[in-house]
């Protein structure tokens, strides 16, 4: 994966009335993992969503190996994944659909890969049971799986490790790990640390 | 971080390179066309594990047409004297009430962002998504539309005519209605607004679609009508995804 | 080329600074224009050879209904300009835009209403204007409608845009269509008005009237939209200066 | 002026067209200024709340 660099310059974010982010600043390179800290409503997501463009910032860009991502939002997009606070899943399709269309959509996906990459996650023995009936906890390591599959160099994560358990909480450190070492950027919104972080751990606190 | 790999390291450390490791060189990306395709897929099974929301709008269409002989007269002539207009307010209205599912799952599940942040075309994915609304409402509608007519007395010769005028004026339906119903995704509460949206831009279909089946009826040739709902078709297939897919984004600032 | 000219006139202080010094220059013109054309066109003209005096509704329901699409086209302009460029001011336009649009399509069917009564025997005629009149009504209803729905200001603008540019698209095939539609059904209506061989003494005052509806559209339009810039402008120090003074 | 008033017979449909046309020409100021006035107040009144905040 070629050296990437993520530079982000004096972000302001409003939400209607509300300054959400005055002036956020960080520089992010290849294999440096961040962590966005802040009590709820400190714009944790928005900042996520305006990194990735879905938002618009008032003041401010972001730039990606040194080019504004705007002049080529697409561009930009396919290189990076965004999981939100709920896992992008359908509940009336099984897990495996689920990512087959979800990854599908974005990559070619071989019918192995994303079978290692849910036994990966631990969603092998359950994996064609529709979402519906599977747990938050569960959804989320699909929602992870998926995230693997992606293969792209940036991956904004929204809170990565809620409702896992001790277990998964240890399988998002080592995705995150893995990422890291391929020379990729994780940039999360947590309310507390991951354990076992990453040695190039950086963070960024929001003031409420 | 060694700690992290074994502990969640639940098959062969091999395989799991596999997966991940090659990522960028071996990941190729989806064409904008297999991107569409998957989406339309995606829709038209989810549809399948939701059959009872898939009966809704015929059982509405055939509803309003059966209200029309109740309120006017049992009378035939009469009937098929009102037949092209009943028939087009009731595929209207039927259309319009299936518009309501189209978007409003995916945005509450974040597939929407997810297709807004997948570096494909959200234009194309919108018009798959589109299609596949039109394939599993539109078409439905379309081939209930010789039924409702029948019952209304019109002869079986002006069938193949009011067939093929439905299903080309049910494009544009499906197409507006998308617009409609990608604009209305912000708001709370959306069921009137989007029918003041999508209804007066839908008037065209409206009027040619009756007359088309008017002269079908007749037993005149109708490909003026014909022609004019396909114009409508076109120009909607090339421009509203278009606006759709604005629309979308725009909804998820 | 250099866009600074551009954007310092698009640029929120400027704008309401410069909406304020404009406004009187629209207002007068048009109160003087609109007060000549009623002068000429309740008096000074000679009634109508067939209608009498009835023509004379002309004078309101002409400028009404030219208003009507003159706002939906310019602010369908100005959305599409705030869309592309992402420029608020031009979102501030179209927002403006709407109420005053809205309200003159339905003077332009009550007037045309009041005119059919005694050129048709009948309030309502299902004629192509009034029909496409309506259509135009509703149009800006669900403008109105959408924004009203719609709590975040920016969202509201660019959903609403969206609309509106689509709106613009589709008006004169709605309009084709009802008159092709009309043309079906029934012989082409009486209200052919816009008779090219309209006397000076008719015509000067109906393009008086006209003109004086657009300054004056102008106006209210400069005034609306120093409300709709302040309320998009969330940090400048500028406010401080507007609001206290 | 009384046959002017009566607009040889029109007068009921003439008067009242003239008269919704004018009321939407005065409502249309009188709602402007008022739109403008409800938004300076709305901005002085987000100025005072964010100088009182922290």
């Amino acid at each position: 994966m070629p050296e990437a660099t993520l530079e982000v310059e004096n972000l302001h974010v409003f939400r209607g009335e509300r300054h959400v982010l005055r002036g956020v600043q960080f520089a992010l390179a290849g294999g440096e993992y961040l962590e966005v800290r802040g009590a709820n409503g400190a714009g944790k997501t928005s900042l996520l969503r305006a990194l990735c463009g879905l938002i618009w910032p008032e003041e401010g860009q972001v730039r990606w190996n040194s080019i504004n991502v705007r002049a080529d939002l697409r561009a930009f997009h396919s290189r990076l994944a965004y999981l939100g606070h709920e896992p992008p899943l359908k509940a009336d399709l099984s897990a495996r659909e689920n990512l087959r269309y979800w990854i599908g959509v974005r990559r070619r996906l071989r019918s192995a890969e994303l079978d290692a990459a849910l036994e990966r996650a631990g969603a092998g023995s359950w994996c064609e049971r529709l979402v519906r009936t599977l747990s938050a906890g569960q959804r989320r390591r699909v929602a992870l799986a998926g995230l693997a599959l992606l293969a792209v160099p940036l991956w904004l994560l929204d809170e990565p490790a809620t409702h896992l358990d001790a277990d998964g909480q240890q399988l998002v450190s080592a995705l995150i790990g893995e990422q890291l070492a391929r020379g990729g950027l994780v940039v999360a919104a947590v309310h507390q640390s991951l354990p076992a972080a990453a040695p190039q751990l950086r963070t960024l606190e929001l003031p409420a | 971080m060694n700690a992290g790999t074994s502990a969640a390291g639940t098959l062969p450390a091999a395989h799991a390179a596999g997966t991940a490791a090659p990522a960028a060189a071996s990941a190729a990306a989806a064409s904008a066309l297999e991107a569409a395709w998957l989406a339309l897929l995606r829709d038209v099974q989810l549809a399948f594990r939701r059959r009872a929301q898939l009966v809704q709008p015929l059982a509405f269409f055939a509803l309003v047409t059966m209200l029309f002989p109740l309120a006017i007269s049992p009378e035939l002539t009469q009937l098929r004297a009102v037949a092209p207009g009943v028939l087009w307010v009731a595929e209207l209205l039927a259309s319009l009430l299936a518009l309501e599912f189209l978007f409003r799952d995916d945005a509450h599940d974040g597939t929407l962002e997810q297709y807004a942040l997948s570096g494909q075309s959200l234009t194309w994915l919108m018009f798959a998504k589109t299609a596949a609304h039109w394939l599993l409402t539109g078409v439905p509608l379309a081939l209930m539309a010789p039924l409702a007519a029948l019952s209304l007395g019109v002869p079986v010769t002006a069938l193949p005519g009011i067939l093929l005028a439905v299903i080309v004026g049910s494009v544009t339906l499906s197409l507006i209605g998308s617009i409609g119903a990608a604009l209305t995704l912000g708001l709370k509460r959306s069921g009137a607004l989007l029918s003041l949206l999508t209804v007066p831009l839908s008037l065209p279909v409206l009027i040619f679609g009756a007359r088309a089946t008017q002269l079908a009826i007749n037993g005149a040739p109708l490909l003026a009508p014909l022609e004019l709902l396909a114009a409508l078709a076109v120009l909607a297939v090339t421009l509203a995804p278009l606006a759709a897919s604005a629309a979308v984004r725009i909804s998820l600032e | 080329m250099s866009w600074t000219w551009f954007h310092r006139l698009a640029s929120p202080p400027y704008v309401y600074a410069f909406a304020a010094r404009l406004t009187p220059w629209f207002a007068w013109p048009a109160a003087l224009c609109i007060l000549g054309g009623l002068w000429g066109g309740l008096v000074l003209a000679p009634p109508d050879y067939q209608q009498g005096d009835g023509f004379r509704i002309l004078y309101v329901h002409a400028p009404s209904a030219w208003m009507s699409l003159m706002v939906y086209t310019t602010m369908a302009i100005a959305a599409a300009v705030g869309l592309i460029w992402r420029i608020k001011v031009a979102h501030a336009v179209a927002a403006s835009c709407a109420p005053i649009g809205a309200s003159f399509t339905f003077a332009a069917l009550v007037t045309g209403a009041l005119w059919g009564e005694p050129m048709w025997g009948t309030y309502w005629e299902w004629d192509p204007r009034l029909t496409s009149e309506l259509v135009l009504l509703f149009l800006y209803l669900g403008y109105m409608g959408l924004r009203a729905g719609i709590e975040d200001t920016q969202r509201a603008d660019r959903a609403s845009a969206v609309l509106a540019v689509v709106g613009v698209v589709n008006v004169p095939i709605i309009h084709y269509s009802v008159v092709w539609w009309n043309s079906l059904h029934q012989a082409p209506s009486v209200m052919r008005l816009a008779k090219p061989t309209m006397p000076p003494s008719m015509l000067v005052p109906l393009l008086l009237m006209l003109l004086g509806f657009t300054l004056y559209f102008v106006a209210v339009l400069l005034v609306r939209l120093r409300g709709e810039v302040l309320g998009r402008e969330r940090t400048a120090s500028w406010i401080r200066e507007v609001v206290s003074a | 002026m009384r046959a002017f008033l009566d607009m040889g017979g029109y007068a009921a449909f003439v008067w009242p067209a003239y008269a919704v046309t004018f009321a939407v020409v005065v409502l249309n100021v009188v709602w402007a200024r008022r739109a403008l006035a409800r938004a300076r107040a709305s901005a002085r009144r987000r100025l005072s709340a964010r100088s009182e905040g922290p």
